[in-house]
């Protein structure tokens, strides 16, 4: 049958107000990459995005946008989403509207389990901490001591930590739970130089309470004093400034650094620095998106830009594709990506900025949480 | 058990230092909210715009941190004043619960205004030199930087009481706010006072901004965030004395900071659990003025 | 017969200031009984200990035999006492119905009613009607309090304690700043109130007292100086030396 | 001699409402002058006009040859003219001693012969406005206008509230500081014949209006006229 | 003189809350809703959850003086209880919604006791700490509450056994829509009442409520309970309407909002409650669809401008220019 040539929106669920209306501006740059790559067509079909604002760790707003999008403005797909709550949210309408929802960011590994309509691009805590443990056990760590912050990712990430490092040998011999918007971390880091220990591995949201704590950590001489200190996204580049000089030296386990050394990733931060200035870098999350929109073009691409979720997500599974973060695949059983994960180490790079840049790569990582975890 | 007792003044050290970088962030609306019974809630966005302004002379003016700092300070007195001249004249005429929501409204504009101008990423201060490492005192180390915050605090502490209480300008100010109607009949200058007020109240805030950076670090939404924990220092403290926040700041830092390490199990609760304590005990404040 | 209003050994401090010391008074069914003395005696304080706004250091107050000493305020006034302030102390933002309604509500035991209001009680329309009437002040019902002159005020802080009906009444004040026709005009209510009320007035102005009063009490420092009829005080040289001044003898 | 006061055809209130309609009054330098009338025909009004807390919409108000119509309160305070409102507005959060501090302008009445005066409100010294007495916050609302040193005293009812020796004291004290001084007073009062007795001249006022004007002698001498000029308006009604 | 025409002076005295136009206007917007837009149900629903909640608080803080930021604290208790009620006993709404009230209410009871001893800046924080202890309280049974993830997986049942929730939210809405009115009634009953002008005299002037034999804490006990209570009801909807139960049911962000919704409608009138709500919520909305960024700076203008220019609120200022025409 003829295929008209078609207006297809995505519905694009972010931050835009609000503490981490970062994510706001960096998905949108993001959406923005993909746009002017394809001139926002994907063969005869022009794509459209609505954009939406989370507001916070709202459950129940991100479900009534997700309605609203779905039923009123009639997108075809979602992206975005910047935490778990607020993917969880719309879950059920998801499962109810079959409509395909590829996230980016939020990182609980049962989540893809929710729904056959998720589908996740970004990473899980798992598929970081396992290459992190790893890494630090191949370093000569046998002890250490983990800091989370005290909600649900962080305790994900405790266990991930905990799991995988003793697998390995190694053992946690403390985990202190810091209260989220804690801005005074004296009394942990405290806690931390009373245990003795040489290696902490770090969880918290990205921003104030990270910064703050690394700071802090500095500040009091640890790292001085030997101690390692390992973490994930928290050194990202554009809080490094604020972070300051005290960054150096940490080790961040991520699917992604700016400072990667493959074609695709070169090409997207020049393109990124033409758009939007030369001290703009591109992040996970901008990536992410950026790698969303091409898994979205790909099912527009097979299902002729019709409605149908059931085939949408059919198409995607085990697409491959060579992305930013070096080649990727969708895994088929669980809708997660399977990537690779860098080891990368917080220094100067050119123009006296700090950067993460990468000293190790794990490759083609599958996510480690569902293969321990089969359904 | 020497070790718990170093852990136990290293605490104290820290618990007081931050105790004391709350006061520095709040004591400003002591004076406009506690004294000049002016709701203003915009009193963190100052505090943000001290420090952005701050940051931005040693950026692109390549200032030196002492030199900037005051310099940023007065940049947001000035542009304190403006605001009282002309805005604010709508906000003394309302009521509380007006008041608040006007300045809040205000708090809402210059977020989304810092949002365009500085971005949505959190930034901070980097320290002198001269201000960073550590003293050591046997087995305690202790950090300069708080050892500044301390210092600048008890200054400013000692300065403002001494304004306040020792001088008519105290007096008068406080006679402004009892009634502005007969003030004026007495002949006190009363939007005058207000304005001046006003200025060391914002300046104040601008201040705990620019040197608190390493703690609160700036981002768009710092109006918004810290507000409550700056409202919690001073109802505690008790409203309009300075003495109140004084204690109460240097209480809630040391709750705060002792019971995470003690109990930490409480974490996040024990600060709102030691608010309700203290307020049921003390309606009025650690230090209350009667009626 | 027991007293309307008994005072024990009263004693109050504020710090080392001694506000009230050891007073004792009677106020028997009926009477009308005037507290005076200088400024800063401490006349109103003591109103305040009666009423519960203040809690005495010592002492005890009985009302119609009961002892209210520790009792809230709101109780004491269920039990019928009743009181004017020395400075108007009103519901600002609301009408001269309004402020009287709450009164009548508040001596029903309507005030927590949820489903039915007093304008729907026939009686106690009336009621206030007549109240208002008879201070002059009904063309003022729907004004609101805010929009009244100080003399205006004063009288409905007065029928505010009329409304309650109260058994014992006490008034610090109440025609301060009202023009001496109207406060005699006022007195002559009071004294029309019904006989077995009790009448406490605080007053500075000696014409309305000895018109007034059956019997005085003279506070000074806190204590009770001297304590008789309007004849016997008035001409006690102690009291012309620290209160009356020359003007006001024989 | 020069008008301390002169009040033209004045027309003033609160907001739109209009109080004071079409008044006109003038003070010479050292007279005293008291304004008599019902309760809300517009005396505090008028005071408060006089020192620019109230809406004055038309008509002129001079203070020493100078229309100070538009200039604002603090300024008028300063210039010369103290105000003892009818509700003594006691400035709760001072103490004694502050209040009087924050009013005090250079001039014969300093704290000291304030405390002379009231010696109670030196023993006071240290209380809040709040913990005050009803009679002494009076003294002390008496007190804060004299220390302003004024050039023109208003009183509104500054006897209200006081036990009658105080009240003796003061008016003994009033005598005596007219004698010595060229300071006009104008004051407002419910014990008429107490007013008269005090001042030269009267001015009764009805809804806004003067309705009488003359020698406060004549009123005292003659009761009957008194009565009717502050009872009259009862029957108005 | 008359004594039936002063009684009646007396009684016209009394400023009531009645039946308006207003009112009227706001049934025919909810009919319009129904009939033309469909797409905008779920977003309906949501301006009439916020309008019960806004008039919850316009109870406690229009009438009895009370001032809180933390609200959120009753809309939260009772969503959450609604949507455990749901879990765990049984799916069918109205029960699940008197028990919404019920735990609600129980909640505004015990924390009267703290809350209603103080005023102003103090009682204002006191609410914020119990609401904040709640949230943490919330965010640590995780087992409970399912944490930051949000309580979801719980079924409700079709309305009285007939009307499935949809998921274009016809259902919701109407059902939101009834309960609105059915406490708008209930709470005009209230306010013309007694107690409620018991309430307006213990705001004005509480000593004197006292002297006139007023046990103020009782007074204010009830009032505050049953605004609890209301305000459950609200969170009780919104967890049956929406199926899923945040943190930010209890967070700060909403105590907040909501103070300012009734703010924009204005105090102590009721219908200014139902006018904030929709007002900020479709402006918030609208807002954040067409430019997400800078809303807020939006919404902080729109604040400024309605407390200079219409200080008592819409509310507020629809009744003066009603007023100003009845005058001519
Ligand atoms: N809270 C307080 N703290 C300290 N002293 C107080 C307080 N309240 C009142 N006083 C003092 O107690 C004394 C008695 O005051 P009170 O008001 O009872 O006097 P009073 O007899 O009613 O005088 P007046 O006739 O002037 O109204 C006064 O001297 C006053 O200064
Ligand atoms: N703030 C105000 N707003 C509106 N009207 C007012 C205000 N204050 C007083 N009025 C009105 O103005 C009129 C005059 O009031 P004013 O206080 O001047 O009277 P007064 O002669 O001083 O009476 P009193 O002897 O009772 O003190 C009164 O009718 C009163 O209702
Ligand atoms: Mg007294
Ligand atoms: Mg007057």
């Amino acid at each position: 049958a003829p295929v008209l040539a078609d207006e297809i929106k995505v519905g694009l669920l972010s931050q835009y107000s609000g503490t981490y209306s970062w994510w706001g501006q960096e998905y949108d740059r993001g959406v923005e990459m993909f746009m002017a790559e394809t001139g926002g067509k994907v063969g005869d079909h022009t794509v459209t995005v609505v954009k939406r604002d989370e507001g916070g760790a709202n459950p129940q707003r991100a479900r009534q946008l997700a309605q609203e999008l779905i039923v009123r403005d009639k997108v075809q797909y979602l992206t975005g989403g910047v935490f778990t709550p607020t993917v969880m949210g719309t879950s059920d309408i998801v499962d109810q509207t079959k409509t395909p929802y590829v996230f980016v960011n939020a990182a609980t590994s049962s989540m893809t389990n929710k729904t056959p309509y998720f589908a996740r691009v970004g990473y899980t805590s798992w598929a970081y901490a396992v290459p992190l443990m790893k890494w630090a056990y191949e370093q000569g760590a046998r002890e250490a001591v983990t800091v989370i912050a005290d909600y649900a990712p962080g305790t994900d990430l405790a266990q991930a930590f905990d799991t995988s490092f003793t697998e390995l040998g190694g053992k946690i011999t403390e985990l202190i739970k810091v209260p989220l918007g804690t801005t005074d971390f004296s009394t942990y880091l405290q806690r931390i130089s009373d245990s003795g220990t040489k290696h902490v591995f770090m969880f918290m949201p990205v921003g104030p309470m990270s910064a703050g704590f690394i700071k802090a950590f500095q500040d009091r001489g640890l790292g001085k004093g030997g101690v390692q200190l390992y973490a994930g996204a928290e050194t990202q580049e554009s809080d490094l400034p604020a972070i300051g000089d005290s960054a150096q030296g940490i080790i961040t386990s991520l699917h992604y650094s700016p400072y990667l050394d493959n074609p695709e990733n070169k090409a997207f931060v020049e393109k990124y620095k033409a758009k939007f200035g030369p001290d703009a870098i591109p992040s996970l999350a901008s990536m992410g998106v950026y790698d969303a929109m091409q898994v979205i073009a790909h099912m527009i691409k097979a299902t002729d830009g019709k409605k149908d979720g059931d085939a949408a997500m059919a198409s995607i599974k085990g697409y491959s594709w060579k992305s930013p973060r070096g080649p990727v695949t969708i895994d088929p059983n669980t809708r997660e990506i399977t990537q690779n994960i860098y080891i990368r180490k917080v220094q100067k790079v050119d123009g006296g900025l700090l950067g993460n840049v990468p000293v190790h790569t794990y490759e083609a990582v599958a996510e480690p949480w569902h293969a321990r975890n089969p359904k | 058990m020497p070790n718990a007792l170093s852990t136990f003044l290293t605490l104290t050290i820290d618990g007081v230092s931050y105790g004391m970088m709350l006061f520095l962030i709040s004591v400003g609306l002591t004076i406009t909210l506690g004294v000049m019974r002016v709701v203003n809630l915009t009193h963190s966005a100052f505090a943000m715009i001290g420090g952005f302004i701050t940051l931005w002379l040693m950026r692109s003016a390549d200032m030196n941190f002492f030199v900037a700092l005051p310099v940023g300070v007065l940049a947001t007195m000035a542009l304190s004043l403006i605001l009282e001249r002309t805005l604010y004249q709508w906000v003394y005429k309302c009521d509380p619960l007006g008041q608040l929501l006007m300045t809040i409204g205000m708090t809402f504009v210059i977020t989304a205004l810092v949002k365009n101008l500085a971005g949505p990423q959190i930034q901070s201060i980097a320290l002198p030199d001269a201000l960073l490492g550590q003293w050591s005192l046997g087995s305690l180390n202790i950090s300069v930087y708080r050892l500044f915050v301390l210092g600048l605090s008890v200054a400013v502490a000692g300065a403002l009481w001494l304004c306040l209480e020792y001088t008519t300008f105290g007096a008068r100010l406080r006679a402004a706010v009892d009634n502005p109607r007969m003030a004026r009949c007495v002949g006190i200058n009363v939007p005058l006072v207000f304005s001046v007020t006003f200025a060391i109240g914002c300046g104040l805030a601008a201040l705990g901004g620019a040197v608190g950076t390493q703690m609160l670090p700036l981002e768009p939404y710092y109006g918004l965030k810290y507000l409550v924990l700056v409202l919690i220092v001073v109802a505690v403290g008790g409203l309009g004395s300075l003495k109140g926040s004084l204690y109460s700041a240097l209480l809630l830092g040391l709750i705060d900071t002792m019971g995470r390490y003690y109990i930490p199990a409480l974490g996040g609760f024990i600060i709102y659990l030691a608010v309700l304590a203290i307020l049921l005990a003390r309606p009025q404040g650690l230090v209350g003025r009667a009626g | 017969m027991t007293a309307a209003l008994e005072l024990q050994g009263l004693s109050k401090q504020f710090g080392q200031l001694k506000v009230t010391q050891d007073v004792s008074l009677k106020l028997e069914k009926g009477v009308r009984h005037a507290l005076i003395g200088p400024n800063g005696a401490g006349k109103s304080t003591l109103v305040h200990q009666i009423t519960g706004l203040l809690q005495p250091s010592k002492g005890r107050v009985l009302l119609n035999g009961t002892d209210i000493t520790g009792m809230s305020p709101e109780k004491r006034v269920k039990l019928g006492l009743a009181r004017t302030f020395q400075i108007n102390s009103l519901f600002n933002r609301l009408t001269v119905a309004e402020n009287i309604g709450l009164a009548l509500s508040a001596r029903e035991g309507r005030d927590g009613r949820l489903f039915s209001s007093i304008t729907q009680s026939p009686e106690l329309m009336d009621e206030a009607a007549a109240l208002l009437h008879s201070l002059g002040l009904l063309e003022l019902a729907g004004r609101t309090i805010s929009d009244l002159a100080y003399g205006q005020r004063r009288l409905i802080e007065i029928a505010l304690a009329l409304a309650l009906k109260p058994s014992v009444l006490l008034l610090d004040e109440p025609v301060a700043g009202v023009p001496s026709t109207e406060g005699a005009r006022l007195f002559d209510l009071l004294e029309r109130l019904p006989q077995d009320v009790a009448v406490l007035v605080i007053e500075h102005d000696m014409d309305l007292v000895f018109r007034f009063a059956q019997r005085i009490t003279v506070l000074v420092e806190g204590a009770v100086l001297v304590e008789g009829t309007v004849k016997e005080v008035r001409n006690d040289p102690r009291v012309r030396a620290v209160y009356l001044g020359e003007r006001h003898h024989g | 001699m020069a008008e301390l006061l002169k009040i033209d055809n004045l027309f003033a209130g609160y907001g739109e409402t209009v109080v004071i309609e079409g008044l006109s009054l003038s003070l010479a330098d050292g007279e005293a002058i008291s304004v008599l009338g019902r309760n809300g025909v517009g005396k505090s009004t008028l005071l408060n006009t006089v020192l620019g807390l109230t809406t004055q919409h038309s008509g002129s108000l001079h203070y020493l040859g100078k229309d100070i119509g538009k200039v604002p309160s603090h300024e008028r305070a300063v210039a010369g003219l103290g105000l003892v409102p009818q509700e003594r507005e006691i400035f709760p959060s001072l103490t004694v001693h502050e209040n009087l501090r924050v009013a005090q302008q250079p001039g014969e009445w300093d704290l000291d012969r304030i405390y002379e005066l009231f010696p109670r409100l030196a023993e006071r010294r240290r209380n809040m406005g709040n913990q005050l007495s009803g009679g002494e916050q009076q003294m002390l609302a008496i007190g804060r206008a004299l220390i302003g040193n004024p050039r023109v005293l208003l009183l509104d009812e500054p006897f209200e509230g006081l036990a009658p020796i105080i009240v003796d004291a003061l008016v003994d004290a009033f005598q005596k500081l007219r004698q010595g001084s060229r300071m006009g007073i104008v004051l407002v009062e419910q014990h008429a014949e107490l007013a008269l007795e005090l001042t030269e001249r009267a001015i009764v006022l009805d809804r806004g209006k003067a309705r009488w004007e003359g020698e406060s002698k004549v009123l005292l001498n003659d009761p009957d006229q008194l009565a009717q000029l502050i009872g009259l308006g009862a029957e108005d009604e | 003189m008359n004594k039936q025409s002063d009684a009646n002076l007396v009684v016209g005295a009394f400023r009531r809350q009645r039946y308006n136009l207003a009112d009227a206007a706001l049934v025919v917007a909810a009919a319009l809703t129904l009939l033309f837009g469909e797409y905008y149900l779920a977003l309906a629903a949501f301006v009439v959850i916020m309008a019960i909640f806004a008039l919850s608080l316009d109870l406690a803080q229009g009438y009895g003086g009370v001032e809180s930021l933390g609200h959120a604290a009753f809309f939260g208790v009772g969503a959450y209880a609604a949507g455990l009620y749901s879990l765990h006993f049984s799916p069918e709404p109205i029960s699940g919604l008197l028990v919404a009230a019920i735990a609600a209410g129980v909640v505004g009871l015990l924390s009267g006791f703290a809350v209603l001893r103080t005023q102003g800046l103090t009682q204002l924080m006191l609410t914020l700490a119990v609401a904040t202890l709640l949230y943490e309280l919330a965010n640590v049974a995780k087992g409970i509450t399912n944490g930051d993830d949000g309580l979801t997986g719980y079924d409700v049942a079709p309305l009285l056994g007939m009307f499935q929730f949809d998921i274009y939210g016809y259902t919701g809405f109407v059902y939101a829509f009834v309960v609105l009115v059915l406490v708008y009634a209930l709470l005009k009953k209230l306010v013309n009442s007694s107690i409620g002008q018991t309430a307006q005299g213990i705001r004005e002037n509480q000593t004197r409520m006292r002297m006139l034999g007023v046990s103020v804490e009782k007074r204010l006990w009830v009032l505050y309970t049953i605004s609890a209570a209301v305000a459950g009801i609200a969170g009780g909807l919104s967890a049956q309407i929406n199926r899923i139960v945040g943190l930010d049911s209890l967070a700060f962000t909403l105590s907040a909002n909501v103070v300012v919704m009734l703010a924009l409608g204005g105090t102590g009138r009721l219908y200014g409650a139902l006018f904030g709500a929709i007002l900020f919520v479709v402006l918030s909305d609208r807002a954040a669809a067409i430019d997400p960024t800078n809303w807020l700076a939006v919404l902080g203008v729109v604040l400024i401008l309605i407390v200079r220019y219409a200080p008592d609120g819409l509310a507020g200022f629809v009744a003066r220019m009603v007023a100003k025409r009845s005058e001519k």
